[in-house]
C-alpha cells in the first residue's frame, strides 16, 4: 500500500489555454469543491508534484517548458490533460501555432474532456490519475535497479 | 549583497494561472528593471477567420478567453452585425447586458481573490471565490456553461431567460450582494492589506494617458473613460456612471473594481426591471462587407475588434486589441523600483490576461 | 485603517457548516440548460452530415453507407452547433458531462437496419 | 545535586520528546489544516493528512540537487531534535535557544547550497527572520531568569507562581514572534505551506521527496518545542491548564494566519524589534526594578 493516493500534490500549467479550464482548476481548490479534502495540494513547484495538470493546446513556445517541468517532477508521476484543448486542440486545432494536444509533447495518462472541463470532471480525472500513479509506483518498486542510480 | 540578480518570474508560477514571463532584474530585493517576454499562449486564432465562416467564428471568439468569454462573443457579434447592417432586437440587447454584467461580477470577484492571494491572504481568496461560485451558478443556469457562455450569436442571443427566472435571479443577486458587501471592508480598510496596496505601483494620470492604459488601470488614475458609455447593448437606457479613483496606486485600482462590482449588481437590477418582451434574434442573410472597429468595455478595460469583410462567408481580417496589451507599457513603469514582494501585487492590479492578449 | 476586518467571516465560517459540495459523494442536479454531452437519437438520423459540416472541431464523423454516426468526445466543445444544424432534431445536448478517460476513443452510434 | 532518579526522569522526558513530538506535531499540523479550511468555509483534509504527506514524500525519489543539501537537512533535523531533548529534559534555556539558532543556520545553508535564485532569496529571508525573532527569544530567557533565578528548564517549570503573571508583556512579544517561527501570515516570508507566492516555496524550493519530508518532520519537532515555551509561562497552573494554554496559543496563531495579508520582510524585522524593545524590555525593566 502506498501513500501516494492519499497525498497527491498537483502542478498546474497553462499550455496556451483560453483560461477557461484554468479557472476551473483553480475553482477546484476553492470552498465549493475543495480538493484538499483528498489531500491534494496545488504546489506550483514541479519538484514537489505528483500530478501534472495541463490545460491548453500547447503552442511552440510552450513545448520546451512543458518538457522541462515534466522532467523536473520526481517519479512516479502522472499527467492529466484538462479540457478539450489539451486533449485534442479543440477549437484551436487548426491554428498554425498550436500542437493540438498535450500527448503530442509528453505522454498523457488521463484525458479530461469538456470545454471548459467542469470541476467535477477534473476531480474525476485526478482520481483516475491516482489509480495510474499507484500502478506506476508498483512498477517502479519492482525494478529499483534501473532508477536507483 | 548589493549585487544584481536576474530572477525569472514565470512562465510557470502559481500566483497567476497564466503563463507570462518576466525577467526581473533585482538589486537586493529591489526591482530595477522588468523585461517581459510573451508568446506562451499565442495560438494564432485570428487566422481561423480564413477557415471558419462568420457564424462559426463566434465559437472561436468566445474561446479567446474563458474569463470574459461572453464579452468577446458579444464584441465579435456586434461588429459583424454592424457590417451586416442588422439591428438586434431589444430583448436580446438587454439579455446581453445582463450576461455581460454577470460576467463582470464573476471576473472581478475572481480577480479580487487572486489579488488577495498575491499578498498571501489565503482566507480572503477563498471567501471571494466562495461568493463567485454563486454567480457562476447563475451563469450556468442561464447560459448552460460555467465558463463558456455560448449564448451570443450573430443577430441576437441563442437562448432566452424567462421573466420568472429573471425575477428569481434578482432575489438571488440581492443575497449574493450582501455576502459580497461583507468582504468589501477587508479590501478597503484592513491595515495589513492597505500596507501592501497603498502607495504601491504608482501610475500618474499623465502616465496613464500617455502610455494608453485602459479600464480600471486608467480609471484608478483619475480618467473617467468607460466604453460602456458608447451606449452599445442596453447601456444607454440604464443609469450608471463610470467609477473613478484618483490615487493611481494599487489601492485605487482595487477600489475601482470593488465599486464596479456594486455597480454591476445595480445595472443588472435595472436591466431586469426594464427588459422588454419580444424576439431574441433576427434572421441573418448576406455576407459582411466593409470594415468596422467594435469597442467594448471588458472587466479589464477597453477591447477593440477590427473586422473586415469582403462579401464572402469568411471575414478577410479579424484583429483584436486587448486590455492587457494596452496595459503592459504602464505595468513596466509601475514595476520599476518596487520590491520583489510587490511584484505579484502590482502585476495583478492590471488584471493581466494573457490569453486574449496573445490569442 | 482597521485590523482583523475579516475576523467575523472566518469565525462564523469556522463554527458553521462549510460551503463545500461533497462531490463525488454528493452530486448536484444539473441545470436544465447545462451543456454536458451530445446525445443522438440514432434511429431518427438520416445521415445528412450537416452536423459534421457545422461542427467547428470536426468531432463528428457520419458514415452514411454504414449508417454509423460517430463522435469523438475528446474533441467536442459542447458548443451545440450540431444540435442547431440537425434537420431531424435527433441530436440533443444532454446535461451530464462526458467522463474522463485514460484513452481517447470514438463513440459510435449504429443504426439497426430493421428500424428503418 | 543530581541523583539517579532525576537522571532517569530526564532521560524519560528527552526520549519521550523524541518519540512523541513528531506524533503530536503531525496531529497538530493536521488540526491546523482542518481549522484553516473551516475558517475558509472549506471541509479540509483528514487529520492524518500531514502523515500521509510525509510518508508519501518518503516514498518518492528525491532529485537531490547536491549531496550537501541532504547533509545540511539532516543536520537541521538533528539539531532541532537535540534542542528539543535539551529543553524537555529540563536543560539550559540559553543553550536551547543557541541550539535552535544553529539548527536554523543549517537550514539556511541547505537552501544556499542549491544555487537556485528562489531558495537563495528564501535563505536570505530566513536569515532576516532569525535576526527578527532572536532578540525576543533571548528576552524570554532573560525574563524567566529574572523571575526564577535560573536558566534551567526544570527549575522554571517547578517555579511556584505562574510566570505569565510576571511576564505578561514578554508573553505577548513571544506570541508575536511565534507567527514567524510557525511560518504563518503575516510573517511567512521564507517559506509557505500555501505555496502561492513570489518565490514559489522559497527556502524549500529545491528540496524534494525524502528531503522535504525531513524538513516537515523537523518542523513538527520545532513546533512542539515552541509550544513547550508557551507551556513554561503557564506551568504553575498545572499540566492541564498549561497544555490547554499552549493549544489556545496555537489556535490564536492559526486565526492570525487567516486574518492577515503577508507583509514584507522590512516590516517584519522592524515590527518584531519594536515589539521586542517595547514589550520585552519594558517588562524586564519593571521586573528588575521591583526585585
Ligand atoms: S477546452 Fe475550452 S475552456 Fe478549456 S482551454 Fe480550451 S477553449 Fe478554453
Ligand atoms: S508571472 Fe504569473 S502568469 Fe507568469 S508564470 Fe508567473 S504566475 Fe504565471
Ligand atoms: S502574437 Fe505576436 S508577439 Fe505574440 S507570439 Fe504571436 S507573433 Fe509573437
Ligand atoms: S498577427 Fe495575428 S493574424 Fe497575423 S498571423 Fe499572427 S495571429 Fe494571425
Ligand atoms: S501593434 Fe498590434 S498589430 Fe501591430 S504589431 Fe503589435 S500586435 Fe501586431
Ligand atoms: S481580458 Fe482576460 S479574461 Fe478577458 S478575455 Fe482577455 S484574457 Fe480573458
Ligand atoms: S457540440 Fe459543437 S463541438 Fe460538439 S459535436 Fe456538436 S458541433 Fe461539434
Ligand atoms: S445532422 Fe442530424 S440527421 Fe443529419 S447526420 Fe447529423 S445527426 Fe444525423
Amino acid at each position: 500500500m502506498s501513500f501516494l493516493k492519499k497525498s497527491p500534490w498537483i502542478l498546474h500549467y497553462d499550455g496556451s489555454s483560453c483560461n477557461g479550464c484554468d479557472i476551473e482548476v483553480l475553482a477546484c481548490l476553492t470552498p465549493l469543491y475543495d480538493i484538499e479534502r483528498f489531500g491534494i495540494i496545488n504546489t506550483g513547484n514541479p519538484k514537489h508534484a505528483d500530478v501534472f495538470l495541463i490545460t491548453g493546446s500547447v503552442n511552440e513556445q510552450n513545448i520546451p517548458i512543458i518538457k522541462r517541468l515534466y522532467e523536473q517532477m520526481p517519479d512516479p508521476k502522472v499527467v492529466v490533460a484538462v479540457g478539450i484543448c489539451a486533449t485534442s486542440g479543440g477549437i484551436f486545432q487548426e491554428c498554425y501555432n498550436v500542437k493540438g494536444g498535450i500527448d503530442k509533447v509528453i505522454p498523457v495518462d488521463v484525458y479530461v474532456p469538456g470545454c471548459a472541463a467542469r470541476p467535477e470532471a477534473i476531480i474525476d480525472g485526478v482520481v483516475q490519475g491516482l489509480g495510474v500513479l499507484e500502478k506506476k509506483y508498483a512498477a517502479l518498486k519492482n525494478k529499483p535497479s534501473k532508477t536507483a542510480a | 549583497m548589493g549585487t544584481r540578480t536576474i530572477i525569472p518570474f514565470g512562465p510557470q508560477h502559481p500566483v497567476l494561472p497564466e503563463p507570462i514571463h518576466l525577467d526581473l532584474v533585482l538589486e537586493d530585493e529591489k526591482v530595477v528593471d522588468a523585461l517581459p517576454s510573451i508568446g506562451y499562449v499565442h495560438r494564432g486564432l485570428e487566422r481561423l477567420a480564413e477557415v471558419k465562416d462568420y457564424n462559426e467564428l463566434v465559437y472561436v471568439a468566445e474561446r479567446i478567453c474563458g474569463i470574459c468569454s461572453f464579452i468577446h462573443g458579444q464584441g465579435y457579434c456586434q461588429g459583424v452585425e454592424t457590417l451586416l447592417n442588422v439591428e438586434v432586437p431589444p430583448r436580446a440587447k438587454y439579455l446581453r447586458t445582463i450576461w455581460a454584467e454577470l460576467s463582470r461580477i464573476h471576473s472581478h470577484l475572481l480577480w479580487l481573490g487572486l489579488f488577495a492571494d498575491s499578498f498571501g491572504f489565503e482566507s480572503l481568496f477563498m471567501h471571494c471565490w466562495r461568493v463567485r461560485e454563486k454567480i457562476v451558478d447563475i451563469i450556468e443556469e442561464t447560459a448552460g456553461g460555467r465558463v463558456i457562455f455560448g449564448s451570443c450569436k450573430v443577430g441576437g442571443v441563442r437562448r432566452d431567460i424567462s421573466n420568472d427566472t429573471l425575477k428569481r435571479i434578482r432575489g438571488e443577486l440581492a443575497a449574493i450582494e450582501s455576502q459580497y458587501n461583507e468582504l468589501k471592508p477587508t479590501f478597503l480598510k484592513d491595515a495589513s492589506v492597505n500596507r501592501r496596496t497603498v502607495g504601491v505601483g504608482m501610475l500618474s494620470r499623465e502616465q496613464a494617458i500617455a502610455l494608453g492604459a485602459v479600464g480600471p488601470t486608467l480609471r484608478g488614475s483619475g480618467v473617467a473613460q468607460d466604453m460602456r458609455k458608447l451606449g452599445y447593448a442596453a447601456y444607454k437606457e440604464l443609469q450608471w456612471e463610470p467609477v473613478v479613483e484618483t490615487a493611481g496606486d494599487c489601492y485605487a485600482r482595487t477600489v475601482v473594481r470593488v465599486r464596479e462590482v456594486t455597480m454591476s449588481f445595480d445595472i443588472i437590477r435595472q436591466a431586469i426591471e426594464k427588459i422588454p418582451a419580444g424576439p431574441i434574434a433576427v434572421k441573418i442573410t448576406g455576407n459582411p462587407t466593409g470594415e468596422f472597429f467594435s469597442r467594448l468595455e471588458q472587466p479589464r478595460g477597453e477591447v477593440v475588434y477590427y473586422l473586415k469583410g469582403n462579401n464572402t462567408k469568411n471575414l478577410e481580417r479579424f484583429r483584436i486589441r486587448t486590455p492587457t496589451f494596452a496595459n503592459s507599457p504602464p505595468l513596466v513603469i509601475m514595476l520599476k523600483g518596487c520590491e520583489l514582494p510587490d511584484v505579484p501585487v502590482i502585476v495583478l492590479t492590471i488584471d493581466p490576461c494573457i490569453s486574449c492578449t496573445e490569442r | 485603517m482597521a485590523h482583523l476586518t475579516i475576523s467575523k467571516i472566518i469565525t462564523r465560517s469556522a463554527v458553521s457548516k462549510y460551503a463545500t459540495r461533497l462531490y463525488p459523494f454528493v452530486k448536484r442536479e444539473p441545470y436544465k440548460n447545462t451543456r454536458g454531452h451530445i446525445a443522438n437519437e440514432i434511429n431518427l438520423c438520416i445521415f445528412c452530415s450537416l452536423c459534421q459540416k457545422k461542427c467547428p472541431t470536426h468531432a463528428i464523423t457520419v458514415k452514411k453507407p454504414d449508417k454509423i454516426w460517430e463522435i469523438d468526445r475528446m474533441k467536442c466543445i459542447q458548443c451545440g452547433a450540431c444540435v442547431d444544424a440537425c434537420p431531424k432534431k435527433c441530436l440533443s445536448m444532454d446535461q451530464q458531462y462526458s467522463a474522463p478517460s485514460p484513452v481517447k476513443s470514438i463513440e459510435s452510434f449504429h443504426q439497426e437496419a430493421s428500424t428503418l | 545535586m543530581m541523583d539517579t532518579k532525576n537522571l532517569l526522569e530526564q532521560l524519560l522526558w528527552g526520549g519521550g520528546y523524541l518519540l512523541l513530538a513528531p506524533l503530536a506535531g503531525g496531529l497538530l499540523a493536521g488540526f491546523d489544516r482542518i481549522l484553516t479550511a473551516r475558517m475558509q468555509s472549506r471541509k479540509g483534509p483528514p487529520v492524518l493528512q500531514p502523515f500521509y504527506d510525509v510518508f508519501k514524500l518518503l516514498e518518492k525519489r528525491g532529485t537531490v540537487v547536491n549531496g550537501f543539501q541532504n547533509f545540511y537537512m539532516i543536520c537541521f533535523l538533528i539539531f532541532v531534535m537535540l534542542t528539543g531533548v535539551l529543553f524537555f529534559s529540563g536543560g539550559d534555556l540559553l543553550l536551547t535557544i543557541f541550539a535552535l539558532t544553529v539548527a536554523g543556520v543549517f537550514l539556511v545553508l541547505g537552501a544556499y547550497s542549491t544555487n537556485s535564485p528562489y531558495s537563495t532569496i528564501g535563505a536570505e529571508r530566513e536569515l532576516l527572520q532569525m535576526m527578527a525573532y532572536e532578540p525576543m527569544l533571548l528576552i524570554v530567557a532573560i525574563g524567566m531568569y529574572l523571575v526564577t533565578c535560573s536558566f534551567q528548564v526544570r527549575d522554571i517549570i517547578t517555579f511556584s507562581a505562574p510566570i505569565v503573571y510576571s511576564l505578561p508583556a514578554v508573553f505577548i512579544g513571544f506570541i508575536f514572534i511565534l507567527t514567524i517561527k510557525f511560518r504563518k501570515s503575516p510573517f511567512d516570508l521564507s517559506s509557505s505551506h500555501h505555496g502561492h507566492q513570489e518565490i514559489v516555496k522559497g527556502i524549500s524550493t529545491e528540496f524534494s521527496g525524502p528531503t522535504l519530508a525531513l524538513f516537515e518532520i523537523a518542523h513538527w519537532y520545532e513546533n512542539i518545542l515552541l509550544l513547550g515555551f508557551v507551556y513554561l509561562f503557564f506551568a504553575a497552573f498545572g499540566p492541564v491548564v498549561a497544555v490547554v494554554s499552549s493549544i489556545v496559543a496555537y489556535i490564536i496563531e492559526i486565526f492570525i494566519d487567516n486574518a492577515y495579508a503577508r507583509l514584507t520582510w522590512r516590516f517584519t524585522v522592524r515590527a518584531s524589534w519594536t515589539v521586542a524593545a517595547t514589550f520585552g524590555v519594558v517588562n524586564i525593566l519593571v521586573i528588575a526594578l521591583l526585585k
